[in-house]
């Protein structure tokens, strides 16, 4: 074998004072922040989209309907938690622990800020860190698939496993794209660490180096999570409510809860990832030298920005309509991951240009541009002719009869209908509809 | 840091494997109609241009001595290239067969391996004489595989190269056109059973890499003479890797895929996996044995001696009684790989040469043997040609039918049975020499015995194809000449290593240099 | 500090918190039989027979698993070589992206083929 | 704790996924017993490099991985390409071909 | 020996590989098919031709012992394997009689009912047949002049090849298997053989020509349980080629599904590379072991005596009967050769010619007569003396030279035999001189049964002039081996001289090794 380094560079943070009782203070403190924030979150998300669909959302229970989303919470622990018939009943439990416990159990690794005096104690506002946290990030969050699938597979029922089976196939599709554009982020911080990445962000954000890495990354996350557009597994419509169909209580509380708290990792890794973690934006940390990025501030920007992704989540369910499964799947493989391969071979390249050779930053971006351009000359032309060989290539059609046989009958998948003979005054009609259909 | 690669050493495996990706882009970009001659033409071109690098190679070697290749994980020596050279004739020669379509216009492969057999979309595409061509690169991928095995020289590589030649044959065995269903599950019992036994393989390296310290051969090797206690990580290690290697070659009791997958798989690909894997998996298994085993024979001797004569007693007791041919060779297969064992356990210089001539002499014969089974086919009552007619009594009267074919298939029986003047006779010759020269005689014993006993089975064919008269039920196909090259060129061969043996002897002589 | 220890209790704690939630709520919530709400869903229509271990899925989802399963290898040899970009240097490049190369390759030809297609 | 007691527990592994290709009939049962060989012998692997100090193991054990998905992928290939066939993934049901 | 020694012209080279590429030209060759017959004889006349002008001009009849029109060409170096052609006076004879036999069986190859099932089925059968004899030819002259372990090794298995197809393509009803049988039996004597061969070259001098037998001959080293193993290997093949009690049994079925004509080359030459091999090859590679297994074989060599004799009295079928016979006769010339007395090995390869031809007249005789009675078994016949005479007394004089009446050829040689063996054992000699009784019986038995009695109601004609002419030479030669065997043992002697030698060099030898191994 080559002489590989044995051992990778230890993470920033210093954890070397932490007792166990500040272990203990620090994951209590995870799980309390985390069901809080989803208590509250559910509060934003009912009154943001309230809003922007022009209504109220609840109002009417505590402070501006706060109170409606306890009073929810205490519903569902208080409801019969029944065994459904036929369910294999140890992964029956099983499944909404194990969604519940991944959920909680990746905050582990998210630095809230830097090094703090805790009781006495120099300790980072991070409950660990090694070298591969970005690792066990991902690993813990593949792992909550699981909960998924169990879930949806134990209830022997149809819709529920339809949907667990579905909700399965998204996130690893989307895992793939998220994956690779971290992997772009970590050859530039050239680091795994969640408190490394935060540190190797000091003087400019991923975001701005890798602004396709983190979009590619952003649409991941809201398929990861089966947010809308992306929501999938659940699609109401179709199947019920997926893979939760046939929980009750606090069984599906847990499944309900581990989404949302999903949706708060997720945006804390793309917070970490990408937007400087802990650190302050730029006009705030430019303050009295860097005050605001010392002591117990950075936790407020981290949670701030947390809340940002979380808004934009919000956001976008208000906005989107949910996506067709063949659309959603196609964005996945046919673009997120190309992309994010493409970026991630570019950054490479453009980093090992700089550091293996002595060719100049500047030469290599006007090679790498005309070498773009060749390529998206060339795909260009191979786009033209879409389809699997040409054996799908379109073909002289024979013009449809809807009355061959005598009577009506519809086209098959490839002709295309005559055009009506009311043809004429479907424009006028379609126009009426559209305007009708933006007033809503 | 950076191993220095010496591209030149790696041009034999590195055309093939190239060949093998650029048939995927041709999979991917070539419209169907014209894939098959351009997939065809790479693999010959690429086994071709292989082979003539891998003379290029043996020249260099010759005249500047062995190296280490990518800091050691490859070994580039006489050996390795005459395992290579001989992996790629007989992957040519199985090219002709795997090729040929025959005057039915249909290949020994599905015409699309995903659709369900019977299903209309297989009927458009048998109609319209399209081919499943992914063959073709999955063929040079398992080439690629057995080339890189017998080279490796570490035991990570080893494994790889274990995979990369095993995981193509597995799915190509699911491909049969005809008796779909039997193809698949030979291929999941392949599979199953492969994945098994590379997980033995996998646990004997992980034992040896706790023992040493290192995956690479040659300090394995170091660390058994310097290395105290911990002899049973030692010993286990080499154990659990051999069983790996004994189920690619086939040996009792590791043999169980064998008959089921050589008679499921499609033919072509049952002669290509006879006569390449063997090649490859003995190859290894000399480099892995001769190097990290010296001075543990006494070890070994009685797993080995246990291995061999089961292997030789089944693969002929069982083969007796089979009626169907593949299933006939298979057994023969056995049979051989017991023999083979012989001179590879020998522990003797000339056992390397006696290996290598012996599976030479085997591969040719196989892949000509299986080539002919390709052509004799049923006939259903209305007189079409259907599948291959793989029972015995099929063969009946094959003499009368095309006398060529049958002279053919009687000089590789022959060969199979060592009758002088063949080239399985040579090898055989060679292999007891070797093993006698190692003093296990007794196994030499067992093993002309057995292949005594072997001689029946191999001439209850020859009575059954020349002392026969034919029945109407089986019909010979006209092949589209492929498969007859092939055939014609194994037959050739055959005699020809029996009755000048003498060139390709001293070849194998000079192969006969192990670089740690 | 070994730094896996914290892990360790945050997901013993989390696990811990996930079953008192299961467990609680059986004491909290009410019991009342009813044989039709053990039955599974289906939209008040009659239930289907061994809904759940019919497996029909189509193909697709398991070619979308095993194409991932490639990918996913990929991912994981990316993270190592990226995180040690700078220490192995140009020959880490030149192999990594032989490798990418070699991993595109069949996914442009699944691509091609309509692997991906989902119709 | 000792090293040695991972090599142990790798063992113990190894020999539940041998009973499980060896015992259970459904292929997928013994595909998922394969893995579960692969990872022991993965665990051990990776307790060596660390009882050698050395990354050799762990790199083995990254191809190891690799090659572990590479035969999931072909394993369920085949097994789908049977299950279409035939509606059944039991290793019991394919029997034509005799032993 | 070398090349330099070799003679001007390869007449041996020649001799085999004439018949052999004209076996091939004819095969391959469709025009030829009709004149089949006519192409094979002149072929073996030709053939016979070469091998008379060769020993006449070039064979140094004064060292017969001696191996002469010597060649030696490289083959396998590596393994120290070379093609070395070369005859003693025991090759030459032996030969001789297959270049005699072979012209003698193409003549009347179309006399064999199993051959000639109908007129019909002629060309292609006949072409087939007589291609494979000739092939047969080319690997017996072949196995007599090889000089080489290895090479003969080769021939001895190859040979199995042409007999395999004369049997089980033109054999009788159950030819399948009877050519199955044989080929087994001579396969694994053969295969026995090899493990034997493998260990002679490891044991051996080694070297580029370390399979020859003269660099062997006294030159294997080894144990004396070594030797012994190896030299039980060699004599277990040539046991079975030779049938010897135990492993004798594949000869009866061979011949009785065997068309004639193959029958009389099997057991009149083939058989003999048996015994050939035990002189040529057993003596002088394992002196010791072969002196200390001698007299095991001896009583081996004597069961097969009586057993052959009494297993031919009670045979139905004429060819089995004969097969029988040729065991008890085969009994005495390895007797002849165990037995370490000069005169007794002198008498066993003069045994071997004179069997030969006795033999071989015999099965072609009762050939002719089965195709004409359509039988071969002794009672579907009966008073054949009167319808067909001259068929009866050819059977009459070759059965007589088989009883050893004295003035036929089976006199001289058994008589040495048995004085020979009398000189080492009283009481084998003894009970051996019982097969000459036997034989009395297993002959003039079925010659009252077959040919005696009242004429049968049959319309068969008598020997026509192909047969006279072969039944003709049969006997001459019977007659000149019975009167004058002077010449043909000037031929041997010196060889049974040498190979005596060997005995009593064994003692030497043995205690050699044994001193070796202290």
């Amino acid at each position: 074998m080559f002489t590989l380094p044995t051992e990778m560079a230890q993470p920033v943070a210093d954890f070397s004072q932490d007792t166990w009782w500040i272990w203990l203070i620090k994951a209590v403190f995870i799980v309390l922040f985390l069901i809080l924030s989803v208590i509250l979150a559910l509060w934003v998300e009912r009154r943001g989209l309230g809003r922007m669909q022009t209504r109220l959302g609840p109002n009417v229970t505590g402070f501006m309907g706060f109170g409606q989303a306890f009073a929810d919470a205490i519903k569902l622990m208080i409801k019969e938690d029944f065994w459904l018939k036929g369910a294999d009943r140890v992964i029956y439990f099983l499944a909404p622990v194990i969604a519940a416990t991944c959920a909680f159990s990746i905050f582990a690794v998210m630095p809230f800020g830097p090094q703090v005096s805790m009781f006495g104690i120099e300790t980072p506002l991070q409950l660990t860190d090694s070298s591969v946290a970005m690792l066990y990030v991902l690993a813990i969050a593949a792992l909550g698939v699981y909960g998924l699938v169990l879930g949806g597979w134990a209830a022997n029922s149809t819709y529920p496993l339809l949907g667990s089976v579905r909700s399965a196939a998204q996130v690893i599709s989307y895992e793939l794209g998220m994956g690779i554009s971290l992997a772009s982020v970590f050859l530039i911080a050239g680091t795994m660490s969640t408190s490394s990445l935060v540190d190797s962000q000091t003087s400019l954000w991923h975001v701005f180096i890798a602004l396709p890495a983190f979009i590619t990354y952003f649409i991941s996350m809201v398929g990861e999570v089966n947010r809308l557009p992306f929501d999938l597994p659940e699609a109401e419509g179709e199947l019920v409510a997926g893979h939760t169909t046939e929980y009750s209580s606090m069984k599906f509380a847990w499944f309900y809860l581990s989404e949302y708290i999903n949706m708060i990792n997720v945006s804390a890794v793309a917070t970490v990832v990408f937007l400087g973690g802990w650190r302050a934006p730029w006009p705030l940390s430019a303050i009295n030298d860097g005050m605001f990025n010392e002591g117990w501030w950075p936790m407020l920007w981290f949670i701030a920005k947390v809340w940002f992704f979380m808004f934009l989540m919000v956001w976008i369910r208000g906005t989107l309509l949910r996506m067709r499964y063949d659309h959603f799947m196609k964005l996945g493989w046919k673009v997120l991951i190309p992309v994010a391969l493409g970026w991630l071979v570019a950054v490479a390249v453009i980093q090992g240009i700089g550091s293996f050779t002595d060719i100049d930053t500047q030469t290599i971006l006007v090679i790498l541009a005309a070498i773009f351009l060749v390529i998206f000359a060339v795909l260009w032309f191979v786009d033209g002719k879409k389809g699997d060989d040409g054996s799908s290539a379109p073909e002289e059609q024979p013009e449809f009869d809807a009355f061959a046989g005598g009577f009506p009958v519809p086209p098959m998948p490839g002709q295309t209908l005559p055009p009506s003979p009311r043809a004429k005054r479907a424009p006028a009609y379609s126009s009426t509809a559209k305007e009708a259909g933006s007033d809503e | 840091m950076t191993p220095v690669i010496d591209w030149a050493a790696l041009a034999p495996a590195i055309i093939v494997m190239g060949a093998a990706v650029l048939g995927v882009i041709v999979e991917a970009f070539a419209p169907r109609g014209t894939r098959r001659p351009i997939q065809v033409t790479i693999t010959f071109a690429a086994l071709a241009a292989a082979l003539v690098a891998v003379v290029w190679r043996w020249t260099e070697v010759q005249a500047n001595g062995s190296q280490t290749v990518v800091g050691g994980q490859l070994i580039e020596d006489p050996f390795t290239l005459m395992a290579q050279g001989i992996v790629l004739v007989s992957g040519l020669l199985a090219a002709f067969v795997i090729a040929d379509r025959t005057q039915t216009r249909e290949g020994a492969f599905a015409a699309s391996a995903a659709a369900r057999p019977g299903s209309p979309e297989e009927r458009e595409l048998t109609r319209a004489g399209i081919d499943q061509t992914e063959v073709y690169p999955l063929v040079l991928f398992a080439v690629t595989g057995m080339m890189v095995f017998p080279a490796a020289g570490d035991l990570l590589t080893l494994f790889i190269a274990l995979e990369v030649l095993s995981l193509p044959l597995y799915v190509l065995s699911a491909m049969a056109r005809r008796k779909r269903l039997i193809s698949q599950e030979a291929a999941l019992k392949y599979f199953l059973l492969g994945a098994f036994s590379s997980a033995f393989f996998l646990m004997g390296i992980s034992l040896l890499y706790g023992f040493s310290g290192s995956v690479r051969y040659s300090e394995v090797a170091a660390a058994t003479t310097v290395t105290v206690g911990m002899d049973w990580m030692l010993i286990a290690g080499i154990a659990l890797v051999l069983i790996g290697l004994l189920f690619k070659v086939g040996a009792v009791p590791f043999h169980s895929w064998t008959p089921d997958v050589y008679q499921g798989a499609p033919t072509p690909i049952t002669g290509f996996m006879a006569a390449g894997t063997k090649v490859a998996a003995f190859g290894a298994m000399i480099r892995f044995l001769y190097v990290i085993a010296p001075g543990m024979e006494a070890d070994l001797e009685v797993l080995l001696w246990t291995v061999i004569i089961a292997t030789m007693i089944v693969g002929t007791v069982l083969g007796i009684v089979q009626k169907d041919i593949k299933r006939m060779l298979a057994y023969s297969s056995i049979a051989h790989a017991g023999f083979v064992l012989i001179a590879v356990t020998s522990f003797q210089e000339t056992g390397i040469g006696a290996t290598l001539f012996y599976l030479l002499a085997y591969g040719v014969a196989t892949v000509g043997a299986f080539g002919v089974v390709t052509l004799v086919r049923e006939k259903d009552a209305a007189g079409n040609i259907t599948g291959e007619a793989t029972s015995l009594e099929s063969y009946a009267g094959l003499a009368k039918r095309k006398p060529g074919l049958a002279v053919a298939m009687l000089v590789f029986l022959l060969s199979f049975a060592g009758i002088p003047l063949t080239g399985g006779f040579v090898g055989k010759f060679t292999a007891f020499a070797a093993g006698i020269e190692g003093g296990a005689w007794p196994l030499v014993l067992i093993a002309v015995i057995a292949s005594a006993a072997t001689a029946y089975f191999y001439f209850r064919l020859v009575v059954l194809m020349f002392f026969t008269e034919p029945d109407d039920r089986t019909t010979v196909i006209a092949s589209e000449g492929m498969t007859l090259v092939a055939i014609a060129l194994a037959a050739v061969a055959t005699i020809a290593l029996g009755v000048v043996p003498g060139p390709v002897l001293e070849l194998v002589g000079n192969a006969a240099v192990l670089l740690p | 500090m070994n730094p896996y220890t914290p892990l360790l209790l945050m997901i013993a704690i989390a696990a811990v918190v996930a079953v008192l939630g299961l467990v609680g709520t059986g004491f909290l919530g009410p019991k009342r039989y009813n044989r039709v709400k053990l039955e599974n869903y289906e939209c008040g229509v009659e239930a289907t027979p061994n809904a759940g271990s019919a497996g029909r899925f189509p193909i697709k989802y398991y070619l979308t698993a095993m194409t991932f399963i490639i990918f996913d290898i990929e991912v994981v040899f990316l993270y190592p070589w990226a995180v040690s970009f700078e220490r192995l240097g140009a020959f880490g490049l030149i192999a990594v992206l032989t490798f990418v190369f070699l991993i595109t390759v069949p996914f442009v030809y699944e691509w091609r083929r309509g692997g991906l297609e989902w119709d | 704790m000792s090293l040695m007691n991972y090599v142990i527990l790798a063992f113990i592994l190894f020999a539940i996924g041998a009973a499980a290709v060896l015992t259970r009939r459904n292929s997928i049962i013994a595909l998922m017993g394969v893995e579960l060989m692969l990872n022991s012998a993965n665990l051990s692997l990776v307790t060596f490099a660390r009882m050698h100090g050395d990354i050799t193991g762990q790199t083995l054990a990254f191809f190891v991985m690799v090659v572990a998905a590479a035969e999931v992928v072909i394993g369920l290939a085949i097994i789908v390409s049977i299950f279409r066939t035939r509606r059944s993934a039991s290793l019991d049901a394919p029997n034509l071909l005799k032993n | 020996m070398n090349t330099s020694q070799a003679a001007a012209f390869p007449w041996l080279t020649a001799l085999i590989l004439v018949p052999l590429a004209a076996a091939i030209v004819l095969a391959f060759t469709k025009s030829l098919h009709r004149h089949a017959k006519a192409y094979g004889l002149a072929v073996s006349i030709l053939v016979a031709i070469g091998a008379v002008i060769a020993f006449v001009t070039e064979f140094d009849t004064g060292s017969a012992g001696t191996v002469q029109l010597a060649e030696t060409y490289s083959w396998m170096p590596t393994i120290g394997v070379s093609i070395a052609w070369g005859v003693t006076g025991m090759g030459a004879v032996m030969i001789a009689l297959s270049v005699l036999l072979v012209p003698l069986v193409i003549l009347t190859a179309e006399s064999d009912r199993f051959l000639r099932p109908s007129e019909e089925a002629a060309g292609r059968r006949d072409a087939g047949y007589i291609a494979w004899v000739l092939a047969l030819e080319a690997v017996m002259i072949a196995i007599f002049a090889a000089q080489d372990v290895f090479l003969f090794y080769v021939l001895f298995e190859a040979m199995l090849i042409p007999v395999y197809f004369l049997i089980g393509s033109y054999g009788g009803p159950n030819r399948k298997a009877a050519a199955l049988k044989f080929l087994l039996y001579s396969l694994a004597g053969g295969l026995i053989m090899l493990v034997g061969v493998v260990a002679v070259y490891v044991a051996g001098p080694g070297g580029p020509e370390g399979f020859l037998i003269a660099n062997l001959a006294g030159a294997v080293t080894g144990s004396q349980t070594a030797q012994m193993l190896m030299f039980l290997s060699f004599f277990i093949a040539f046991a079975v080629k030779a049938p010897m009690f135990p492993v004798h049994t594949w000869l009866a079925d061979a011949t009785e599904e065997a068309p004639a004509g193959t029958s009389a080359l099997l057991v009149g030459v083939l058989d003999k590379v048996g015994t050939y091999g035990m002189i040529a090859l057993c003596l002088p590679l394992f002196p010791g072991a072969a002196s200390d297994a001698a007299m095991v074989i001896m009583i081996l060599a004597l069961i097969s005596i009586l057993w052959g004799g009494f297993v031919a009295i009670y045979s139905r079928d004429l060819m089995r009967l004969i097969a029988f016979t040729s065991v008890s006769h085969f009994g005495f010339m390895v007797m002849g050769i165990f037995s370490g007395s000069e005169t007794a090995m002198t008498g066993a390869i003069l045994y071997m010619v004179a069997h030969g031809v006795g033999t071989a007249a015999l099965f072609l005789i009762v050939g002719y007569m089965a195709k004409r009675g359509g039988s071969q078994r002794i009672e579907d016949y009966g008073g054949w003396q009167r319808v067909t005479p001259v068929l009866a007394g050819g059977f009459l004089v070759a059965g007589l030279a088989t009883l050893s009446l004295p003035g036929l050829s089976g006199f001289v040689p058994e008589f040495m035999v048995l004085v020979g063996t009398f000189s080492v054992s009283k009481i084998i000699g003894g009970l051996a001189v019982l097969g000459v009784i036997l034989a009395a019986l297993y002959i003039l038995l079925p010659y009252q049964r077959v040919f005696t009695g009242p004429r049968p109601d049959i319309q068969v004609k008598d020997l026509g002039a192909a047969e006279k002419t072969v039944v003709g030479v049969l006997t001459a030669g019977m007659l000149a081996l019975g009167f004058l065997p002077g010449p043909v043992i000037d031929l041997v002697q010196p060889v049974a001289e040498q190979s005596v030698a060997h005995f009593d060099d064994s003692s030497t030898a043995s205690a050699l090794t044994e001193g070796n191994l202290q």
